[in-house]
């Protein structure tokens, strides 16, 4: 510990996809400020509508939030929050998240869900306004047409494979280590609703950020850089990923970083239309009141910050 | 005990509960707490009385019941069985105890992925969850009580000619009475805590299931109605625990 | 008592794990399941564990929380547990109120938790006390009531207050029962002390697990088990210990167990 | 001077019915005095030691030690009862020092005159046995001991003797007239032998088959101090005994009446 | 017939020192005979009575019933507990139609025989208390019937009366004398009254102070039918319990050897 009085954020964050977090959390070395002109406190929590409530109730400053999480902390649970940096969303030609059904499965199309039992990650999560707009597209009532079951990324492929649901939604690595296996097939992803979802971002309570702003600014530089350092340098950032999910360096090597990974900024920086988008979407849904991005734009602090 | 004498208990016990919910209403009027954290108890209890008339409420209540029910009941049956046979048979003894010290402390929540696939998502997975967190400490009190046994009750029974195998349920399960209802009200609320736990992580429906769908879009008020109901669910169930444990145990000094 | 039969009883455990492991390699292989590895995977996936530094730092942050906790819990749930057995009134006034708070669950408590005592070891601590002081004070209380009246009487007569009755009388006699409690209790420790870090956690075992769970690294879930499970068999032989030498005195008169086996 | 007055117990019993167990008790016992309660199994002798003890109020009438009410236990009333109450967690020694440690007696003290009354009691050598290692009449004795040792002002003892043996019995007996005699403690006795109660007491108390009422007091008059070997052969004595037991055939024609 | 042959007991103490108990007895009792046991108290009679039970198994030696080895207990010997040892959670009824019941007697009928037992002992009105509603003579008298009621052969019986008054008492001897004469039991009796072994057996055994020995056996040469009041009168029976209270004497020379 160092004698002088530092000031420290206290950051929520969660796996897997988080790079530039997880490099200022294994190498804090390489960033100059971090440790030195301040502090971050790490908390790790469970999916990030937890998170959510902890920044509403005061126990954290900065985390990861995905547009749904914090457009609810929002209209519910009245936060006030700066989207200051974006972590991964889906790029054209790179990862979706999708659904997927066995080989043999009589589901050809997104209509057969009719009646069907359904795994999704997480009911009310970031990806069931997509998921549900599809269902209405092709005439399927999310609500009464099909039955929901919360099953976790973890659990998807064996929850499939097992005949507990006869469709599930899957991320990384999980899907590239269900692809690998064989035996089942992509039914549709969610690129099919709308292109460049974020999947979750960098958000800080509006009041901490308007009583410090050189700190925030700080840790958003230090985001913009750990993120560079990340695309940079993907033996490394094999390694920090390895550490941080205790996972092997191969089950990463498979996809983390490659075409067939979610997309990530450059600059670390948030695509707000692409979030005004989502929450459009969660609107016509009924999963939300319409909300305007807005709100959550900073004038200034907002990565890429140098 | 006189009716005068049940009645200021009954108040005496609601006398807390009055407070720790005005401590709540204060908590709220003073701004404490942020209402959307926190939402005022006048709010809650007037939308658990509109929400326990509907019948979806009512399902959910009865979904979370009958798991809570089962798993409870074969915790009992499993662990008065197995605390018994444990403390009369030191073959049994030897395996069991050691068994126990392995499996009582493990976290079973860790393990409800595993049942969800094997199990599946309906009753039978919560049931199972359920059925092995309450277990532990039914087993441990039963046996604690059976091997505390006053010998010469024993030694009563079996010159009357109680044979071996009965001396379990005619002398030993009644004089570990006491221990084992002990242990049951530690269960029941266990699985209280668990069938709600087990909701909470993957289902849908009961109260668990209520409560996650109000917490991810952040419905404070919803989010405390399915609480307060397993926490009156808790206190009922207890009550009519008390009063089995009074008209079993009437014989016992302690009763 | 043969020395056989005393070296039986040190094998029994270990004959009891290697069987469990067995069952559970047989169960795996049965049902061949990526979420249920066999027991050999997650033997191998121990050493890893306990090999790095990391790791058993963690794990020694929950043990101190858990140490806390307990301790916490046991100081204060005693004296409570016994009031409620010797009074009425303390009994008419705390029961209903510890029925109403306990089956609520921690988890569902979380946010306000946080508003107050932050994400921090405080608030898991707390969780670790809650879980804790149910067992041990339902036992103190079931203990208290259940002690001879006349062995009061007897204190009563010699001059003792209330107070020191209940110190020197009502503990001793209702003791047996207690550590039972606190047996049970020491078990919901190990179990709350991995489940308070479910939702929220900086460093502990729980940490490592619920990581190699949303991970789907199963044979680095059933390792920590494992961890957790010998763990648990350590604390309870040493609390086992302990409680031998503290109610030598109500040990069953003679050696057989019920004495009709 | 111990007073209780039109004193009534009722207890109620698990099958809800009302037990009288004590009827409209009056009896003044004097400072000093040696008293024994004679009666029927069960009608309510223990009860009357509870009462005058402090452990359990009366449902009706009262009981007045020194002239105050009795509402509470304390060290000036020592009771010795029938099951015993021994601390099970404690040894020997241990039961019969608590009481002097209490009364802020220093450890060493305490263990000098407790293990004079252990030896006194015939348990020299298990000191250091605990209660569930010994045999009735032994535990009997510790209790007996463990009373004496803090030398409360009245004595309340519900068939201190009743599980021993003559011998022992006999040498007990006389240990007890001579603390008696020099300290001239007031005892109240509850004895089921005659014999035991003329050769001890002032006063014999003869109670009613249950619900307890009071039969007869009779006033031991002869001399003291008292030698067993003399007083057998007096036929006054005798006279009391043999009086005392027919009276006892009288209570007996009432039959019982729970 | 039972055979008690070179039996010891050794207790370990939890100060971890061995207690010898019982040194080497050996006692042959026959069928139908009614034999007392008188000792010190802590002399090992209880554990004597236990060893026959088949509820302790001795260190050494061995001891038979009918020809075979005990090694459990069984229902024809039936034993009174000194400290009673009452089911709690059954009433009084309950506890004396427990044995019946066992034995396959039906309810109806085992009622009716264990009512007539409860009323026997002194206790009618009182079937529907539970033992923790009873006094000390009371729970000591629903032990007795208890036991009588499963008709065991063999009565082992640890100070039975020794909480009753002295009517009681009587009445309960005489009701025993008449059992043991119309089913022909044989009895093992432990008391404390010299008095009492005297009136109702064939054979009294002294035993020493502990470690217990057997002093000497004594056979009572008294014609049956036995009545009190005769045999009162009658100077062998004096004889016999003078001469047996001063062995008492001599076995209290060789002091205390726990
Ligand atoms: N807790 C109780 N509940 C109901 N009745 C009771 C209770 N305690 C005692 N009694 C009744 O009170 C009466 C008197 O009991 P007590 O113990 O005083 O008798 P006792 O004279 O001491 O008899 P003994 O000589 O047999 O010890 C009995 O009839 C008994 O059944
Ligand atoms: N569990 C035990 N552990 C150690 N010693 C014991 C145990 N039980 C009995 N003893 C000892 O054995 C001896 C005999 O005890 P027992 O109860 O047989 O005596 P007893 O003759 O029945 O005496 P009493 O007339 O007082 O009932 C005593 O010295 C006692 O201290
Ligand atoms: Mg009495
Ligand atoms: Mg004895």
């Amino acid at each position: 510990g160092s004698s002088r009085a530092q000031q420290t954020i206290r950051v929520g964050w969660t796996i897997p996809a988080e790079e530039s977090k997880y490099w200022m959390m294994r190498r804090p070395a390489e960033f100059p400020d971090l440790g030195k002109t301040y502090n971050i406190e790490w908390t790790q929590f469970q999916g990030t509508a937890p998170m959510t409530q902890a920044l509403a109730a005061g126990a954290l400053d900065c985390a990861t939030q995905a547009p749904l999480s914090l457009s609810n902390g929002v209209v519910g649970g009245n936060l006030k929050a700066y989207i200051v940096a974006q972590h991964v969303f889906e790029k054209p030609g790179g990862f979706s998240v999708y659904w997927a059904v066995m080989d043999d499965s009589p589901i050809k199309t997104i209509a057969d869900l009719k009646g069907k039992t359904v795994g999704i990650s997480v009911i009310g999560g970031g990806t069931q306004g997509p998921f549900n707009m599809l269902l209405k597209q092709n005439g399927i009532d999310p609500a009464k047409d099909i039955k929901l079951v919360e099953v976790g990324f973890a659990v998807s492929e064996d929850a499939l494979r097992q005949g507990r649901v006869d469709a599930v939604n899957m991320n990384q690595p999980f899907a590239a280590r269900a692809e690998a296996k064989g035996g089942t097939r992509k039914l549709f992803s969610l690129s099919q609703a709308m292109p460049n979802i974020v999947h979750i971002l960098e958000a800080c309570r509006a009041d901490f950020v308007d009583k410090n702003p050189e700190l925030v600014k700080a840790y958003v530089r230090d985001i913009t850089s750990g993120m560079k350092k990340a695309l940079a340098n993907r033996e490394e950032t094999l390694k920090v990923v390895s550490e941080v999910l205790k996972a092997p360096i191969p089950v990463l090597d498979t996809y983390l970083l490659k075409d067939n990974d979610f997309g990530r900024d450059p600059g670390a920086a948030p695509n707000f239309p692409a979030i005004q988008k989502m929450l459009d979407i969660y609107a016509e849904t009924g999963m939300l009141p319409k909300l305007d991005v807005a709100q959550f734009k900073h004038p200034t602090i907002v990565a890429p910050l140098q | 005990m006189t009716s005068r004498a049940l009645s200021t208990d009954v108040l005496l016990g609601l006398l807390p509960i009055a407070l720790l919910i005005a401590l709540w209403q204060g908590l709220v009027s003073f701004e404490l707490a942020p209402v959307a954290l926190l939402p005022p108890p006048g709010l809650v209890f007037s939308r658990l009385l509109q929400q326990l008339v509907t019948f979806s409420f009512q399902q959910e209540i009865i979904a979370t019941l009958f798991r809570l029910f089962t798993g409870f009941l074969i915790a009992v049956a499993l662990g008065v069985g197995v605390g018994m046979v444990a403390a009369a048979s030191p073959a049994i003894n030897a395996t069991v105890r050691p068994l126990v010290r392995v499996l009582a402390p493990l976290p079973k929540v860790a393990l409800y992925p595993a049942l969800l696939l094997l199990l599946g998502f309906g009753h039978e997975s919560k049931i199972a969850l359920v059925a092995a967190d309450a277990l532990f400490p039914i087993l441990l009190s039963t046996y604690y009580g059976a091997s505390t046994v006053e010998q010469k009750l024993i030694w009563s029974a079996m010159a009357a000619g109680t044979p071996r195998r009965e001396i379990l349920l005619k002398v030993v399960l009644p004089a570990a009475m006491p221990s084992i209802l002990t242990g049951c009200r530690i269960g029941l609320v266990i699985s209280c805590i668990v069938v709600f736990l087990a909701e909470m992580i993957t289902s849908t429906d009961g109260l668990g299931h209520v409560l996650i769908t109000a917490a991810r879009t952040f419905q404070a008020v919803d989010m405390f109605v399915p609480l307060i109901t397993i926490s009156l669910l808790g206190l009922i169930l207890n009550a009519l625990l008390q009063a089995a444990r009074s008209y079993l145990l009437r014989g016992f000094p302690e009763a | 008592m043969t020395s056989s039969a005393a070296i039986g009883r040190r094998v029994a455990p270990l004959l009891a794990c290697i069987g469990l492991l067995a069952a559970w390699q047989v169960a795996a292989l049965a049902l061949k399941n990526d979420s249920f590895p066999t027991a050999l995977e997650a033997m191998r996936a121990v050493p890893a564990i306990l090999g790095d530094k990391e790791a058993l730092i963690n794990i020694l942050a929950s043990l101190r929380r858990m140490a806390i906790g307990f301790a916490a819990a046991v100081a204060v749930s005693i004296p409570l547990g016994l009031l409620m057995g010797r009074s009425r009134t303390v009994a008419a006034f705390f029961n209903p109120l510890l029925m109403v708070i306990y089956p609520v669950p921690k988890a569902a408590l979380m946010p306000i938790i946080m508003l107050w005592l932050g994400v921090g070891d405080i608030a898991k601590t707390l969780v670790i006390f809650l879980g804790v002081s149910l067992p041990v004070i339902y036992h103190s209380f079931e203990g208290a009531k259940a002690v001879e009246e006349k062995m009061l009487w007897s204190g009563a007569a010699m001059g003792l207050s209330a107070a020191q009755c209940l110190v020197r009388i009502v503990l001793p006699a209702a003791l047996p029962e207690i550590l039972t409690g606190c047996r049970t209790g020491l078990v919901l420790a190990l179990i709350t002390m991995i489940t308070s870090e479910m939702i929220a956690r900086q460093s502990g075992a729980g940490n490592i697990l619920f990581n190699a769970l949303d991970m789907g690294q199963y044979d680095t879930v059933f390792a920590m088990i494992i961890i957790v499970g010998a763990m648990g068999i350590g604390l309870d032989a040493a609390f086992e210990k302990v409680r031998a030498r503290l109610v030598r005195w109500s040990e069953p008169q003679f050696d057989m167990p019920l004495s009709f086996s | 001077m111990i007073e209780i007055d039109h004193v009534s117990q009722v207890f109620q019993t698990s099958a809800r019915k009302d037990h009288l167990a004590l009827s409209d008790i009056s009896l003044t016992i004097e400072d000093g005095a040696f008293v024994s309660i004679l009666g029927p199994s069960g009608c309510g002798k223990s009860t009357l030691l509870y009462i005058v003890g402090g452990f359990v109020s009366p449902t009706s009438g009262s009981a007045k030690v020194k002239g105050k009410t009795i509402t509470a236990p304390g060290p000036d009333r020592g009771p010795v009862f029938q099951e015993f109450a021994l601390f099970p967690w404690k040894t020997v020694l241990g039961n019969v020092m608590y009481g002097p440690r209490q009364q802020g007696v220093r450890a060493t003290e305490a263990e000098a005159q407790s293990r004079a009354l252990i030896e006194m009691v015939g348990l020299k050598g298990y000191e250091n046995f605990f209660p569930k290692e010994l045999s009735g009449g032994m535990k009997q004795r510790v209790a007996l001991a463990r009373t004496l040792a803090y030398h409360p002002e009245v004595l309340l003892m519900d068939e201190p003797f009743g599980a021993l043996d003559a011998h022992t019995r006999t040498r007990l007996q006389n240990d007890l007239l001579n603390i008696w005699e020099r300290d001239r403690k007031t005892v109240l006795f509850v004895t089921h032998s005659v014999d035991e109660a003329v050769f001890l007491s002032d006063k014999v108390v003869m109670m009613s088959r249950s619900p307890g009422r009071i039969r007869q007091v009779i006033d031991i008059d002869l001399p003291r101090p008292r030698r067993r070997t003399e007083l057998l052969l007096d036929p006054r004595y005798q006279k009391y005994v043999v009086d005392i037991e027919r009276m006892f055939d009288d209570i007996d024609e009432a039959g019982v009446n729970p």
